[in-house]
């Protein structure tokens, strides 16, 4: 697998949805560790309502389909994640801008753009014990992946990388979102957006590879 | 688990339902947890409006009305709204004068209100912003969003909610809002933990001898887990970091606050004022104006802040002027 | 033991002095637990006076002020007074006009304030006096003290206190206040227990899954025990019994409270009273004024009660004139 | 033993206040079961005041002294107790008037006289499931005692009548104080009141065993 299609798109946007609606409870349990217990919530939230409308969704292109998940994200999510997942969604999209299929240099530079844009809307920086942590890595896998025509060995190296910073973060200080505010005490706690990250990239993978 | 509801989901829905029901002078629009008063916007006044987590009742949506808030649109219970709640409200308040946000300084709640105020502004819509974040207990640090904003919101709200009433620009009420800001300090303590609806559970652990002093209002934990100590020690502790925190010195006025986290009762938030205003008395700071109650909530948890506030005759002055809203006794 | 306070011996005490310190018109005489006026008595007006046990914050303390009770006189948590604090408060409000005892209905309270009362009288103090019994859980009986007092004594105390601010005599408010006490009818339920501080410990034992209904304000059990259930159909249930026992019907005008026990957040009061209000609607009571809070509570007790008032032009006029007690927003 | 003192009279409340003291906590978890827990603290609280200034009260007489320690009951204790504890005293101070001692059928006349009293001051019969039905079946047992000068049997039959009474009454439905709201609810349970004047009863014949 060499390009992602707009269908490949459809696939990997359901699989989040369906990520995020099957884990609703464990991500708000998560949150409440060091936060407040809604981000499960939250994702779920903006998810079910990106699900809602799925037929009708525009698909006149790659671009206009994620323009439209993430005007229903931002619409529909409360807290950080709203702005935080609508800025990933609007990004990718205008990362798509002319394009009918998406090359591994394309996603790359794709999701390179919205980690700017989650840095630029929140503040946050690399090491900060965000979703970053588990976006960052996972790019890097992907640039570093000596095959670019394998799509597939890609994203599961990317996968990967993003799998490990689960518990690879666990040692960190929480700097941003809710859990920033117990300092020292969020050492030792699971980063929930890192975790909803992670979860997602492997099921888009299996979720790819069953497809192929 | 021990709560009023029906179905958790419709928690926020049915209490807005609950608020228009009791408060005719009120209007909402349901789909964006919007509580508006119904004979506002209008051109010759400044629109102010907020919304944060649910679950701070009365803040925000209690606080909507004459000399307060023309508007509210809060999220779910702990989150921030999505961003179209807060374009949406602004649409609604749009006024010649401006619409005022006063956001809470939470991230999620500073990047939905920024967001709303870059795609307001492209409409038109002039939007002025002063960020509320009184709470000592969050050492400020370049790393983090800040510190936390709690009850001093009141107190940002009532003086530029009766500025605005006596036909203040927006320019003069950001200037007002940061001014209040800058001089009102807050510090909270809990026994309990509290259980949002959707969650069903409570949010943290904590022993039956344990307190957790610098609580957040989200139930976030504070500076550092204690044992129960004696009312008076506790009050010791917040109001000397109140204090020392602005420095409030001897001589100043200022307003008092004991505000209720939500489950403690009245009669313990008395007791509590009596220790903190001892306080207060014997470091020369003359209370002007008290105020004993729940203001700034973390639904049903046991627990209270202390908040001080530095006045002057203007803010006095607004502090005293009339407001109306559906917190009331009468 | 999740309260905040120093010895718990002192707990009256300490909240009678915060309530003192906050509210500059008011004094206290710490030996009887008596809050009053500072500018009462007047012989020109009906002094109005009560006090049952404490716990029940802001009943009576803080309902002290214009437009309301003069002077109040509690006991210790839960414990009527003892007589002589009722015939010290007596003397201290005598006027020409006389003084006005408001009784709520149980056992311990009845006793002192009988004695109180003769000996009273026996100084020539005239004394007047009304009791207020709107609980609708306890079924009136020739072998009990009959119902209990909750939080209908708001009413009784609004009205009154409004005619006797309006010069009413003794006679007429006498009148006044059995009149409000018969169309005035209450039911409460509980999710959870409360603990008296100088017990320590919670006064029941209730399922993380039970609900007490009909509970009463000092913890004694209800109409029975149930499985927690929908808040609409708490509402029903408490509702149908408080609409049924007076009757009310289509086409009366009531005032509806929602009165918290304590530890309910105010947003699930909102949630609450909108049940309540749909289920007024529904049966063509005309809901005139509303109340959503505390105001007769049991320490930090989860729990609520509704009450419904039947109105006429009288009672919606005082109950529409302006008073000023502890308990405010601003 | 054929009379008692003044002295012996002081034995007695000074017992009975040692019993109100070292029970307080018990009484209030008594009435904790079906009333409000407030019964140990307002007795003790009495008891407390009546310690407080005990050699100074008047001791003129028996009168006088039961007077003052029925002034000092009312002054001081709150709840049912008050009136009810204070009205025995008085009526205790009113029968004693003119004697400066007492004999068996001057005592039961007292306490015959202290029941109507209570009676009358809070509407209670006997059968209701308050301190009455301890204090009746107890002064018929005096009354009912063969040697009228064994003040001491009498005592001790007296005080086994109240004491049969706790778990006698225990299958009743309370109808006085705060206990009566429960209604059938409170079958099964034992009355604080009762259980009070039981263990005071016995514990002034062990003091008055003790000194004769
Ligand atoms: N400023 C930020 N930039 C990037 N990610 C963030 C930021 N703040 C929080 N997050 C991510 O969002 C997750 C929490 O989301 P959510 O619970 O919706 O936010 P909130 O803190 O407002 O309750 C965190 O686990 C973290 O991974
Ligand atoms: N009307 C009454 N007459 C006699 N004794 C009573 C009466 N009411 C209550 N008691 C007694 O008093 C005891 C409870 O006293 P207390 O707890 O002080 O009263 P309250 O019910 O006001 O809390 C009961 O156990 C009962 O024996
Ligand atoms: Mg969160
Ligand atoms: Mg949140
Ligand atoms: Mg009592
Ligand atoms: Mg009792």
């Amino acid at each position: 697998m060499e390009k992602i299609t707009l269908e490949d798109v459809e696939l990997i946007v359901r699989t989040m949805a369906d990520v995020a609606l099957e884990n609703e409870r464990y991500f708000s349990d998560l949150d409440a560790v060091m936060g407040d217990a809604d981000f499960g919530v939250s994702l779920a939230d903006g998810f079910r309502a990106v699900l809602k409308g799925w037929d009708s969704h525009d698909r006149t292109s790659i671009t206009s389909f994620l323009m439209k998940i993430s005007t229903i994200i931002l619409a529909n999510t409360g807290g950080c994640s709203g702005p935080i997942w609508g800025t990933l969604f609007m990004r990718c999209a205008m990362g798509a801008k002319g394009k009918t299929d998406l090359t591994l240099p394309d996603i790359i530079a794709m999701l390179r753009s919205a980690i700017e844009g989650i840095k630029a809307r929140g503040g946050a920086e690399i090491g900060d014990k965000t979703l970053l942590d588990a976006l960052d890595p996972a790019v890097r896998a992907m640039e570093e992946w000596p095959a670019p025509k394998d799509l597939l060995g890609a994203f599961q190296a990317g996968a990967d990388a993003a799998t490990a910073a689960i518990e690879g973060t666990r040692g960190w200080v929480a700097r941003r979102g809710r859990q920033s505010f117990t300092g020292e005490r969020s050492v030792g706690t699971l980063d929930p957006g890192i975790v909803a990250v992670a979860t997602m990239m492997q099921a888009i993978v299996k979720k790819l590879k069953e497809r192929a | 688990m021990k709560k009023f509801v029906n179905n958790p989901e419709d928690f926020v829905k049915e209490m807005i339902e609950g608020v228009v029901l009791a408060n005719p002078n009120l209007k909402s629009i349901p789909e964006y947890n919007i509580v508006y008063r119904a004979d506002m916007p209008r051109n010759d006044k400044v629109s102010i409006i907020q919304g944060s987590g649910s679950g701070h009742e009365p803040a925000h949506i209690m606080l909507v009305g004459k000399g307060m808030l023309d508007a509210a649109c809060p999220g779910n219970v702990f989150s921030a709204p999505p961003m179209e709640y807060v374009l949406e409200c602004t649409r609604l308040m749009k006024s010649d004068k401006g619409v005022l946000h006063l956001i809470n300084n939470y991230q999620g709640d500073r990047m939905a209100w920024d967001m709303a105020k870059e795609m307001a502004e492209m409409e038109g819509i002039k939007v002025g912003v002063v960020v509320i974040d009184d709470d000592v207990a969050v050492t400020d640090s370049t790393f983090t969003v800040g510190r936390r904003g709690v009850a001093g919101n009141f107190f940002v709200i009532k003086a530029v909610g009766a500025a605005a009433e006596r036909g203040a620009s927006l320019e003069e009420l950001v200037d007002l809002g940061k001014r209040v800001n800058s001089v009102v300090r807050s510090m909270g303590a809990a026994l309990t933990s509290c259980t949002p609806p959707a969650k069903g559970k409570p949010i943290f652990e904590i022993g039956d001898d344990e307190i957790e002093i610098g609580v957040g209002i989200h139930g976030e934990p504070g500076r550092r887990r204690d044992k129960i100590k004696p009312a008076d020690e506790i009050v010791n502790e917040l109001y000397e970091a109140v204090r020392d925190d602005l420095p409030f010195k001897s001589g100043d006025r200022v307003a008092l606050m004991i505000n209720g986290l939500g489950g403690t009762p009245i009669s313990e938030l008395y007791l509590l004022y009596r220790a903190a205003a001892l306080r207060c008395q014997a470091d020369g700071l003359k209370i002007v104006r008290n105020y004993v109650g729940n203001y700034c909530t973390s639904l049903e948890m046991a627990g209270f802040s202390i908040t001080l506030l530095k006045l002057d005759d203007e803010l006095e002055d607004l502090l005293a002027a009339e407001a109306e809203i559906p917190i009331r006794v009468f």
